[in-house]
């Protein structure tokens, strides 16, 4: 079985590498206690690795792959299981993978490895040379859905639910912080932590406080129990409140549909299939990016709204690529960190 | 045929034992037949055949003529066998009603019609004279009346053969007198009537017949007009028993345990005890008289630091343990017998062994700094099964396989090895058969002769009449008369505990 | 050769978890027939998962480590006639516990580390105190209070991290080398595996909780309180002290399997976002242990091999590590079930006879 | 917020949180009240969970519509009941430690579940359903002052369903003869049996309903709060269930009560962060309110919770 795709293999492959090497090539993945079908970051990693594979002609399963882990415990063994098989590439999924990548690449020094969104560095505080981090600039994307918010917003007010409060969560809440002020420098911004990833009722509670203190609009990072949001969002809705919810990671049209309608107003989507595909092809051209810090944002496509647009404004859709150039341009410094925010409300 | 039940040649097998061996059991109608055996005989097991609790590897019943399978009691409440059981069959949380109608529960828009059948419950209970309350909680109630519950529970059924296991154990001289009366009244209506009792003199008293068993086996039927106690007891043991308990005369001499004006309030918030008062001499056995429920458990406990005295002293050669905690009371020198055996008396989970050190296992030798010493745990009691006759396979057996006998007499060589200047027997022969009971009140009187001093609670005024020297009688919380036990008699002493006399007289000394 | 040596009980009682296990793992391979994996292949990974190299071994030990100790934890309350459901959120405080001290102090190792162990002990302990102490004095059921405590554990130790001890990646900082019970031997050992000491003191767990259930007169005590209470006072014990006693033991255990978390697998604690299952885990293994401090040890292995191998059995032979958890609730069905296996080997060997 | 709106943002939503622990605690009750502990529940919900999500996304695909939920509840409730078989067969005839087998069955839910789940849509959790259980403003009711707003609006049906299953289970426990049976069995087997009473088939029965109502109680909680199944979607919800039953003292209106409680608290520690007043409480301290709450409320005025008698003894013919 491991001949027959060796003609696609070749052609497929773009660069001048010679043949062997690409058919030996290996890349695979340990995902989270969520799994590959997290309809998160897992789930868009393995979308990467998958197109990324199905596009150079691997053999799913042999040449790429993922291991799940079912506790915390699992992340080393699973990261461990993969550098011994000699995966040429292995992902960690998540910043809560941070030690069990640190402690195998110590261990492999021949291994190399990946991580998204967070950065791994040794106690002197510099990178490994065989760990590649791959973040992305989660509050410039969070930013735009900020602006649409702050636009659309009927009542002047807006929600923000967090999961478990964290570094990276915090991005999320004052990019979009920042994107509403920017636009809209009088709404009030309600915004509370559910203390959970999973309970979708703590999500569907908050968002019953918030819609009911007046928010129309609520964007959340909270993986399952952001649940909660689009179930209250839709109740309202059918009962013909005017109330929005706004997804994150991938395209969450989905979640907030209801007949024909849905509650989602737009999503924040985080590409993390694209950091996959383009780190690990440039790993399988020879240019593993190992000791770099990886930062992905809006120039690469990498975060920003989501396709489906339907209930976005003309005017917001024009301000949101009004201010992605302005990012890239760098005249507007997203903030990540409550800090950061204070400095930028107070530049406005 | 006028035979209404016939059992022929019923065996039946647990595990390692044959507990009904061949066994013949034949009843006529309208008469009151006596089951008599030793503890362990296989009496129960016999009833709980014929109620179709267990089913017999051997044998047939025959109901009124026709052969029968009694496959569960449902079959035989429909043959109208009724069963009132040794161990009670009440649901503690339910009211009297409840507990007579479950399973046969009238209706009313498929809900319980509790009214029609309180009315019921309570026709058949007037009919009877069994005076109860159908909406009385069983748990508030005493035993003698959730006595009377079981026979409604048959009667209400239709029932016209009637088991009764051993249902005088737990009554009252008084009680046992109207249950006599009870039966007497539904053998007179043409019901069968088959009794197991311990107590020779009741089936005497109100037999027709008696069949006795013995290890299993039938020993045979006999008339009750063509017998006499001695030789129904010969029959059941195997061998001659003497009923008279002997004993010398007392010599009391200092006193051991004295009580003043002590009150203590029962389970329900109301004194039990009422200013007590009573003084306990060593060398004498002082037999607590009463009917049940006149504050004698209440008063045991509150001695033993099971309960709180409200106001009241206890003194113990000289030393104040009132109030005090159990281990306390024990360490000062109070032994205790305690009346529910399985509740108190046993951890049924342990080996007997480590039942024997219940109250001195943190002591030396059994214990060193904390640390267990087993040999010197199982030393003892194996000194203490070979010493008091405790009838167990090994020292290392649980307690729950022995039986309730063995069980007393692992409490009492328990209790009586610790050598207590007061030891405090309650009940201590409930349930047991007459060697077993032979033993016991021998082992009570030879602690008397070492110069204890013994409170024997009974509520069998035979015991209390043969084994006291004197007799305390308690009455609502009091004690109402404090007498010689040679010079009074049942009559005598059931008058007074039914509040008959309230002054004390014929005080000893 | 079995028919004689049946009737002595002691094989019996062997033999009995045997055929539980195997009857667990027939079912399992069914289930894979049926749903398109390939039984042989599963198992045969699985087993190499567990044993199949030192680095397998080290990792199957290193995760029964906290297994059993949470299921001593939750046997030990067990023996006094109390349910702990709350070894999870004692196991979380320990773990706090243990990585403060880790953090905190600055002493030799042969100080540091045992006290850092003790300290995730008295945290667990403390929370065990709590549902003891109400049990004994307001008759509070233990269940309820033990559930509620989790929770409490859980939001408490995440907002003191928040809040105290906070560093970059959502956790504490690494505990200091003295505090550890990581060892690069046995980690060379195992081909880097992260197996650590702490098999050392969960072991020693065991022979604790054997030594004063067994051998002391207070471990008497706890038993016969916990079979009969009423015989207990009677004897002139003191009930409540030692229901609050079992949960302050059972709570010092599942705090040492914080402690093992915090001090030997990680080295830190992070801000958790649930719970880790431990606790729970300890439930399903004393009781499968029967309650028996090398029943719990065995239980263990049997379900932290299980575990470690499942992850194995994904790579090679792509079965979902859920099989796994059906193959152990099947094992404990079969195992609690004994009555109907002892009652069909009497039957058989009946008819042999 | 005035204390209206506080009112009426805590007490619909404490309503609708209590549902699913009402629905599983009242399945508890038949259980525990036939003398079977039932520490299974949260696997029970698991599995009614997941019927209700595979079955509304089932029926979904082939068109019904709006009453796939509805059919799906109904489902889980006959699949509960089977599924609890499980632990019935162990505890009952098997004679397995009923804690134990409460155990596997948890574990077996989660893993029997999510194996089905992969085994049917090839991945680790379902899609969202389409159709769910909404709220709605009960006409005429809504509309009277303060109540209306506190207790008939915003409010799902599935809340309403479960509050009158309490009365329902309440009178069919203390006013039935099934009621009366269940709980002899419970109390006293041996008594029962006397009285012809089949002990064992009482508790298949008792147990078949605890996973009937769990099932249901799973599902609601699925189709209302999560629309979709995951290994998380039931995370201790069956504890919390358990620990309402004995909170209301194994009676069906006291669970019911307790049920509400949680849901109060809860709802309030939620509200609570977003009250002025309270802003400057540090989060964790309403977090943990809940939680806290309960355990004063057992310590102080609740107390000791006695069981059934008989629970958690398999019951055989003749032993003492
Ligand atoms: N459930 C049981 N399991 C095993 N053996 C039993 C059981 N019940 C009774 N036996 C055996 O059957 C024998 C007869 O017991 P049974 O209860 O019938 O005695 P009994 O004559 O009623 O005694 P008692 O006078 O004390 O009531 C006992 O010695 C015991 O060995
Ligand atoms: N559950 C049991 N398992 C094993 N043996 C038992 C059991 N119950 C009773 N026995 C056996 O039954 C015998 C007699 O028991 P039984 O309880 O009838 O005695 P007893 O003297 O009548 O007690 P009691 O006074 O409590 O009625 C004992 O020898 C004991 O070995
Ligand atoms: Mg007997
Ligand atoms: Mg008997």
């Amino acid at each position: 079985a491991s001949e027959e795709p060796e003609t696609t293999t070749d052609e497929a492959t773009p660069s001048e590498e010679p043949a062997g090497e690409s058919e030996d090539f290996k890349v695979s993945m340990v995902t989270d206690v969520g799994g590959i079908d997290d309809k998160s970051f897992n789930q868009s990693a393995w979308e990467g690795l998958s197109a990324f594979g199905q596009e150079k002609g691997l053999e799913e399963g042999t040449d790429y792959r993922y291991l799940q882990s079912a506790t915390m415990d699992d992340f080393e063994s699973n990261l461990r299981t993969l550098v011994r098989e000699e995966s040429d590439l292995v992902w960690g999924i998540g910043f809560l993978m941070e030690d069990a990548v640190r402690t195998i690449a110590e261990q492999n020094e021949d291994g190399q490895l990946a991580i998204v969104d967070t950065v791994v560095l040794d106690a002197e505080g510099n990178p490994y040379e065989n760990i590649a981090n791959v973040t992305f600039k989660e509050h410039e994307g969070s930013f735009l859905v900020g602006v649409i918010a702050g636009l659309q917003t009927e009542g002047n007010k807006v929600g923000f639910i967090g999961g478990v409060e964290s570094e990276l969560i915090k991005k999320f809440e004052n990019g979009f912080k920042a994107g509403v002020k920017a636009v809209n420098p009088d709404a009030e911004i309600l915004t509370q932590y559910a203390e959970s990833f999973n309970d979708a009722t703590r999500g569907q509670q908050i968002a019953n406080n918030m819609y009911g203190q007046g928010a129309d609009i609520i964007y959340h990072a909270a993986g399952g129990a952001g649940n909660g949001l689009f179930t209250e969002a839709i109740n309202r809705a059918r009962n013909g409140e005017a109330v929005w919810a706004i997804g994150v990671d991938r395209d969450q049209h989905e979640e907030g549909l209801y007949g024909e309608e849905s509650v989602t107003l737009t999503s924040m989507v985080k590409r993390v299939d694209t950091a996959v595909y383009l780190v690990s092809e440039r790993t399988m051209n020879g240019d593993f990016p190992g000791g770099e810090i990886l930062e992905y944002g809006l120039e690469e496509d990498a975060v920003g709204i989501a396709p489906t647009t339907d209930n976005v404004t003309e005017e917001a859709l024009a301000a949101v690529e009004d201010y992605k150039a302005q990012i890239q341009a760098g005249e507007i410094s997203v903030p990540q960190t409550d800090d950061e925010y204070e400095e930028y409300l107070s530049s406005l | 045929m006028s035979y209404v039940i016939e059992m022929n040649n019923i065996r039946k097998e647990f595990p390692g034992i044959v507990a009904n061996d061949n066994i013949t059991l034949q009843v006529k109608k309208g008469e009151i037949h006596a089951l008599l055996g030793e503890n362990g005989a296989g009496k129960s097991t016999l009833m709980n055949v014929l109620f179709g609790l267990y089913q017999p590897e051997k044998g047939e019943i025959v109901v009124r003529g026709d052969k029968v399978k009694i496959t569960d009691p449902n079959v035989a409440n429909r043959l109208g066998i009724g069963m009132v059981h040794q161990h009670f069959m009440l649901v503690g949380k339910f009211t009297v009603t409840e507990n007579i109608i479950l399973g046969s529960e009238p209706k009313k828009f498929g809900m319980v019609n509790i009214k029609k059948a309180a009315k019921e419950v309570e026709a058949i209970s007037d009919r009877y004279g069994l005076k109860v309350d159908p909406y009385a909680k069983i748990e508030d109630i005493s035993v003698g009346m959730q006595q009377r519950v079981e026979i409604l529970k048959t009667l209400y059924r239709g029932a016209d053969i009637l088991i009764f296991d051993e249902p005088t154990a737990v009554l009252t001289p008084q009680e046992i007198q109207e249950l006599i009366s009870i039966m007497k009244t539904l053998v007179a209506e043409g019901k069968s009537i088959i009794l197991i009792t311990h107590k020779l003199k009741e089936i005497m008293s109100v037999c027709d017949r008696c069949t006795v068993i013995r290890r299993g086996k039938g020993i045979g039927t006999v008339d009750i007009s063509e017998t006499d106690v001695d030789s129904l007891a010969a029959m059941m043991v195997g061998r001659e028993v003497n009923f008279k308990v002997e004993k010398t005369p007392a010599e009391p001499k200092e006193v051991v345990l004295s009580v003043k004006d002590l009150t203590v309030k029962g389970s329900r918030g109301v004194n039990a005890v009422n200013n007590l008062n009573i003084e306990m001499k060593a060398g004498e056995i002082i037999g607590l008289a009463g009917v049940e429920g006149n504050g004698q458990t209440e008063f045991i406990e509150a001695i033993t630091g099971l309960r709180k005295a409200d106001s009241g002293t206890v003194t113990l050669k000289g030393q104040d343990i009132t109030n005090l905690m159990p281990r306390k009371v024990t360490e000062s020198g109070v032994g205790h017998i305690p009346e529910d055996r399985h509740k108190h008396g046993l951890v049924l989970d342990f080996a007997i062994g480590e039942n024997i050190v219940l109250q001195t296992y943190y002591q030396q030798p059994f214990s060193k700094n904390g640390i267990l010493n087993y040999p010197e745990i199982y030393k003892k009691a194996r000194h203490l099964i070979e010493d008091f006759d405790v009838r167990t396979p090994s020292e290392y057996t649980e307690a729950r396989a022995l039986s309730g006998g063995n069980q007393q007499k692992a409490i009492i060589a328990r209790e009586v090895d610790r050598s207590p200047d007061f030891l405090i027997a309650a009940q201590p022969t409930r349930g047991l058969d007459v060697g077993a009971i032979e033993s016991i009140h021998k082992r009570l009187i030879q602690e008397r002769d070492k110069g204890k001093a013994v409170l024997l609670m009974s509520l069998e005024l035979d015991e209390v009449l043969n084994v006291s020297d004197r007799i305390a009688v308690m009455y609502e919380g009091e004690i109402v008369a404090i007498v010689d036990a040679k010079s009074t008699n049942e009559q005598e002493l059931g008058l007074m505990m039914a509040g008959g006399k309230k002054q004390k007289e014929g005080e000893a000394q | 050769m079995i028919e004689k040596l049946l009737p002595k009980g002691r094989l019996l009682s062997l033999v009995v978890p045997l055929i539980a296990i195997s009857l667990g793992g027939i079912i399992g391979a069914i289930i894979m027939l049926i749903s398109g994996y390939n039984p042989i292949l599963g198992y045969s990974a699985l087993i190499k998962g567990i044993f199949g190299d030192t680095y397998y071994m080290g990792e199957t030990i290193r995760s029964m480590t906290p297994l059993i100790l949470a299921g001593l934890a939750v046997a030990f309350a067990f023996r006094t006639g109390l349910l702990n459901i709350g070894v999870e959120g004692q196991l979380i405080i320990g773990w706090l516990a243990s990585v403060y001290v880790g953090i905190a102090l600055e002493l030799p190792k042969v100080i540091h580390l045992p006290v850092a162990i003790l300290a995730g002990a008295l945290a667990g302990a403390l929370w065990g105190f709590i549902p003891g102490l109400l049990k004994a004095r307001f008759h509070v059921h233990e269940v309820i209070v033990t559930i509620m405590m989790n929770y409490i554990a859980l939001y408490t130790a995440n907002a003191i991290i928040r809040a105290y001890l906070f560093v970059p990646g959502e956790r504490t900082d690494s505990i200091n080398e003295t505090a550890s019970l990581a060892s690069p031997l046995l980690q060379s050992l195992t081909d880097y595996s992260r197996l650590h000491y702490g098999f050392i003191v969960a072991l020693l767990g065991c022979v604790i909780m054997w030594f004063i259930l067994w051998r002391t007169s207070k471990g008497y005590e706890l038993r016969a309180v916990g079979f009969n209470q009423h015989a207990s006072q009677y004897a002139g014990m003191n009930v409540g002290r030692n229901i609050v006693l079992s949960m302050v033991i059972s709570g010092g255990f599942a705090g040492v399997a914080g402690a093992m978390e915090g001090l030997g697998t990680y080295g830190y604690m992070s801000i958790l976002s649930g719970f880790s299952g431990v606790g729970f885990d300890g439930i399903a293994v004393a009781l499968l242990g029967a309650n028996s401090a090398v029943g719990v040890a065995l239980a263990s292995f049997l379900f932290g091999g299980l575990q470690v191998g499942a992850l194995n059995m994904q790579s090679q032979a792509g079965v979902p590590t859920e099989l796994v958890d059906i193959v152990i609730a099947l094992i404990i069905f079969f195992v609690a079930s004994s009555y109907i296996i002892r009652w069909v080997i009497n039957r058989v060997k009946k008819e042999d006879v | 917020m005035d204390i209206m709106q506080i009112l009426a943002l805590v007490i619909p939503s404490a309503i609708y949180l209590a549902a699913p622990l009402i629905l599983t605690a009242l399945g508890g009750l038949f259980s525990e009240r036939s003398g079977v502990v039932n520490i299974g529940l949260e696997g029970l919900m698991v599995m009614g969970a997941f019927t209700g999500i595979v079955i509304t996304l089932t029926l979904e695909g082939m068109g019904v519509g709006g009453a796939s939920t509805w059919i799906a509840m109904l489902v889980a409730i006959v699949i509960g009941a089977l599924f609890s078989l499980f632990h019935a067969v162990a505890s009952i005839s098997f004679r397995a430690d009923q804690i134990v087998s409460g155990v596997a069955l948890n574990f077996l839910a989660v893993g029997l579940c999510v194996f089905l789940v992969r085994l049917f849509y090839n991945k680790g959790q379902t899609d969202y359903i389409q159709n769910r259980v909404y709220r709605f403003d009960v006409p005429v009711l809504s509309d009277i002052p303060i109540i209306g707003p506190l207790f008939f609006s915003s409010a799902y049906i599935t809340s309403y369903i479960a509050i009158l299953l309490a009365v329902i289970v309440y009178f069919i426990v203390f006013y039935t003869p099934f009621g009366l049976r269940l709980r002899s069995v419970g109390e006293h087997p041996m008594a029962a049996d006397t009285m012809g009473i089949n002990v064992n088939k009482m508790r298949y029965i008792g147990v078949m309903l605890s996973g009937a109502f769990a099932g249901l109680g799973g599902a609601v909680f699925a189709v209302t709060f999560s629309g979709n199944f995951s290994a998380t979607t039931i995370l201790g919800q069956g504890f919390m269930a358990l620990a309402a039953l004995i909170f209301g003292k194994w009676h069906p209106l006291g669970a019911m009560g307790a049920a509400l409680f949680f849901g109060l608290a809860q709802a309030l520690s939620i509200t609570g962060q977003q009250i002025p007043l309270l802003a400057n409480v540090p989060s964790v301290y309403l977090l943990i309110a809940p939680y806290v709450l309960t355990i004063l409320a057992l310590a102080g005025f609740v107390g000791r919770a006695e069981g059934p008698k008989a629970i958690g003894k398999p019951y055989v013919k003749g032993s003492r």
